[in-house]
């Protein structure tokens, strides 16, 4: 029995170790690298985002077309996107990671324009960095630029609505919708690479417990940094 | 001789590029002088400043304070930053928070320093700057000396033994540029130990103890203002000019006003004062105070 | 870290007309990700280093570090594909029971696992051919020929440019706090954290209105249109094409079979 | 009397926040001349410039574009920006496009002239500006300097007949600075009217035909330069200083070695020129070609 105990023990001590090794200092969000997806599943995300994306280039252009300097405002948003991202935070484990500003981003410019704008960094990163890739841009766009920035977007008008302080309610948002861009890539795994045993359910659950080792503390780091920023901001 | 407080000693820099920034420095920066490094742009100023206060660690060579080569641990960092500030060129950069005073509390606050210590301290960089009444100004609505101002404030707040200023006077206009330069002498007559880097030959020549003269990377010749500035091929090739005195200067020399023993003129009071007297004394022209 | 860029524009392959360069790539990517064996995989990371290293002049030293870039990403996936716990110890290839769990290995799985390791090195090797090859702004260029929406290249323009502009803001405050004993401790860390991002943040706003005015002032009226360099067009290297991406779709076809 | 070609006429301006900006401007710039507007930071010179092209509605008053009173309509907008170009001080901000043949492209291709005359324009202007080995290169590998000179060929590009230069030697080292200064000589001899506006007074001296003063957001002088740095009290209330070459020219009267009515000299050259040789001709002092 004690035995076994150590043996898990082991094992669980063995598992940190790994992940420290594989993501040492650089857990940039959770992009599916490039050629990762099969051609079907990688297709499929392609479809699926492309909606989203047209209701974004819609909802831009009417933007633009009231107020001009908005395009520019836009350009140096996701500038300011993909810099972010560049940059490392501390994490509340003691390791470092890097923030995806979706929470941020959907707060001040609107879940449909985040659309564009995370695929916009999406490609970048994947071209200048090789973090994500171009026949994964379709799955990474759904997970960061869809499910995120509507997730947040709902918490944070829900919280409010429900009468939460707005460190709260920003803190909600910019954790959950990170928690939930994450969790779409599991899906988005898991589906692809259905278990020999267990199917879709059991990968899911494989890369869910996998990731979340970096990406709840991310999340819950990036939330803290979005209520200090929009604390800030709003002094000014 | 004086003490030396910071020195660069045999030191190479290349950027994670590749790109060669620095080649083979020495430069000896003693204590409560004035120091000013001069070249023109790009010519590895800045990236100098970086090494001094450890921001980069060079490739080879080493940076001393007070004769100990400096440690990289973040523990000696913090001890070496706590005594050599920078007041970087753009003040937008330095200023990073939303109040002066906010932002002049950052570095005290960091130090660990107590509340009653930290604003104290803030109090004593503002009086010093002349920002007091800027205190609970937003800083994003500061006209670009106060700016300035404030990010000095922000480096006295840490009480540095040396403070380093990149471009100071870039941007400012005359009379920022005088309210700057007489804060520098306060502070250096305080006792602290000032470095400067400039591309303005006329400040470097008043200002300055000490001169040392960037070209691509290396320092290519150091000494007294008087006597590097009377070499015109050193200053071409670094792609300065002469400073207005000493062009004036050698000019009455070369038409033989001037016996060229007379001392080179440190100011253009000095200037105007060994201009001997004309017999026949006649003016209208106005004289400024 | 934006070490890619700056080998786009000046690597030995920067006078190819970017479009050729574009569809070998994109090309080899799909048939790369299409593939049902590990030959296919194998042969394009061949073809794709030797370009890149042979033909393009990229240092062996600077690909073999790009690499490894995504590997850790890659290698734990794949073994998260490749291992399983269950508690019914049977039809595992290679196992360890403990507590009544199995962690092991299906052979399915393995398989799996092994064909997606070596098809996304083989697509990442093709993701940098085009990435050090094509400068950003080509790509842009054909973007535009390609009909994407106006409003997606000119944004992609803007992002692409203020990168540059931004991260160097962002790396003069990184600097100037860290002068001023920034980031010394987990609480110093998120006070100047919060202070870079908010402040860089108000530069977004500053310089994106400084921008816009600037480019009314040369005559912006909503539409940003820019020349875009020309380039030969090199039947040569379409035929090249074609004869290096067909063997390939042969060996995918009569594996499949 | 030579053609006034820009006029802002009792020009008011206040920003959208309710800060009193411009007030009761009065200004004419003749065709073809180099006007410099020179006020310290703040004094409200960039925000006049706006006003010339356009960009901001004056509150009251107007500017006039050869004697019409401009029309903030789009198209006469574009019409009034095709003559009236403007070269921010902030390269950084005014570069929208990585590559250098883009960004150059944009301001004629927006006054809709055919490919292949943008082509040629971009090529000339490339030329003009010396940075067609640059047009290959991104904007951000490109040193400061020469984003500064890429960002005037875009405007030059545009071939406009008022060119309007908004600190342009700000940040520039010498030799950057005299590149600069023999651009723009060019572009005068070529007939093209010039303003800048600098707080370098040195800069405005030698190189303007005519001079306004700015100090908070009025014009509180204009003239030749001769005549108004000869009236200290006003060069003090704007918060400037004298040229050096006026300095030392009103030194040389006061000690009775030039006689007053001697003409100002305009550079260093007319300066050593002027002072009369001595007798006893003696010299070691180095001189600069």
């Amino acid at each position: 029995m004690t035995i076994r105990k150590l043996k898990m023990i082991s094992l669980l001590i063995t598992y940190v170790i790994a992940v420290y090794i594989f993501f040492p200092n650089d857990a940039y969000g959770m992009h599916i690298m490039e050629g990762f997806l099969p051609f079907n599943w990688a297709a499929f995300w392609w479809l699926a985002m492309i909606p989203f994306v047209i209701t974004g280039v819609r909802s831009i252009k009417k933007t633009v077309a009231l107020h001009p300097s908005l395009k520019m405002l836009l350009g140096m948003a996701g500038a300011f996107a993909f810099v972010l991202s560049a940059l490392k935070i501390p994490s509340v484990t003691g390791s470092s990671s890097h923030p995806t500003g979706v929470g941020l981003g959907t707060i001040l410019f609107g879940p449909t324009a985040m659309t564009v704008l995370a695929m916009i960094v999406l490609v970048f990163q994947a071209v200048l960095l090789a973090h994500g890739g171009i026949t994964t841009l379709g799955a990474n766009t759904f997970s960061m630029g869809v499910v995120g920035p509507f997730v947040s977007y709902a918490i944070y008008k829900g919280a409010k609505k429900l009468g939460a302080p707005l460190w709260l309610s920003v803190f909600l948002a910019a954790t959950i919708g990170n928690i939930m861009t994450y969790v779409t890539t599991a899906i988005q795994l898991g589906l692809a690479f259905p278990a020999a045993t267990g199917g879709v359910m059991a990968s899911t659950v494989k890369f869910l417990s996998i990731f979340a080792f970096t990406q709840v503390p991310l999340a819950i780091s990036e939330g803290i940094l979005t209520v200090m920023v929009i604390n800030i901001l709003s002094a000014y | 001789m004086p003490e030396i407080i910071l020195e660069a000693a045999a030191l190479d820099y290349s950027y994670p590029d590749g790109t060669n920034a620095l080649h083979n420095i020495n430069l000896q920066v003693k204590k409560g002088e004035k120091l000013t490094i001069l070249g023109s742009n790009g010519a590895g100023k800045s990236t100098l400043f970086m090494q001094f206060n450890g921001l980069y660690h060079p490739s080879s060579g080493c940076i001393k304070y007070q004769g100990q080569a400096i440690s990289y641990k973040t523990k000696a960092l913090i001890e070496l930053r706590k005594k050599v500030g920078i007041v970087f060129q753009d003040p937008d950069s330095q200023l990073f928070s939303s109040s002066v005073y906010q932002d002049v509390s950052f570095g005290p606050l960091n130090l660990g320093l107590s509340e009653q210590v930290v604003e104290a301290r803030v109090k004593q960089a503002l009086i010093d700057t002349e920002t007091t009444d800027l205190e609970d100004k937003p800083t994003h609505l500061l006209s670009y000396g106060q700016k300035k101002r404030v990010s000095i404030a922000g480096v006295l707040a840490m009480e540095p033994e040396v403070i380093i200023f990149d471009e100071p006077t870039a941007g400012l206009d005359p009379r920022h540029a005088r309210e700057f330069m007489h804060l520098v002498k306060n502070l250096s007559s305080e006792g602290k130990t000032i470095i400067i880097s400039t591309h303005d030959v006329d400040l470097a020549y008043s200002w300055s103890d000490r001169l040392a003269i960037m070209s691509s990377g290396e320092i290519i010749a150091h000494g007294k203002p008087g006597e590097l500035f009377l070499q015109p091929d050193l200053i071409e090739r670094a792609d300065l000019a002469l400073p207005w005195l000493i062009e004036v200067h050698c000019g009455l020399v070369a038409k033989g006003w001037l016996p060229p023993s007379t001392p080179l003129p440190k100011s253009k009071e000095d200037l105007l004062m060994i201009i001997p007297h004309s017999p026949e004394h006649l003016t209208n022209c106005p004289i400024i105070p | 870290m934006i070490n890619i860029d700056s080998y786009a524009y000046s690597n030995n392959l920067k006078k190819i007309h970017p479009a050729e360069k574009s569809v070998f790539a994109v090309c080899t990517m799909t048939v790369c990700l299409t593939s049902p064996t590990v030959i296919t995989p194998l042969i394009i990371l061949t073809l794709m280093a030797g370009g890149i290293i042979s033909k393009a002049g990229i240092p062996v030293r600077v690909f073999l570090k790009l690499m490894l870039i995504p590997l850790s990403f890659l290698l734990l996936s794949v073994l998260t594909i490749a291992f399983s716990i269950s508690t019914n110890p049977s039809g595992f290839w290679i196992s360890q029971t403990m507590y009544g769990f199995t962690i092991g290995i299906y052979y399915p799985d393995l398989i799996t696992a092994i064909h997606l390791f070596l098809r996304s090195l083989g697509a990442v090797s093709c993701l940098y051919f085009l990435a050090l090859t094509t400068p950003m702004t080509e790509i842009i260029s054909i973007l535009h020929k390609l009909k994407v929406p106006a409003i997606i290249t000119e944004l992609m323009m803007l992002v692409y440019r203020f990168i540059f502009v931004l991260m160097e803001t962002a790396i003069t405050i990184h600097r100037a706090q860290l002068s001023r004993s920034g980031y010394v401790s987990l609480k110093v860390s998120y006070r100047s954290l919060s202070r870079l991002f908010s402040a860089l943040l108000g530069k977004v706003f500053v310089k994106s209105q400084e921008l816009y005015n600037a480019m009314s002032a040369r005559c912006y009226t909503g539409e940003i249109k820019v020349l875009t360099k020309k380039y030969p067009i090199s039947l040569r290297n379409y035929i090249l094409i074609a004869g290096l991406e067909l063997p390939l779709i042969l060996i995918n076809l009569f594996n499949r079979v």
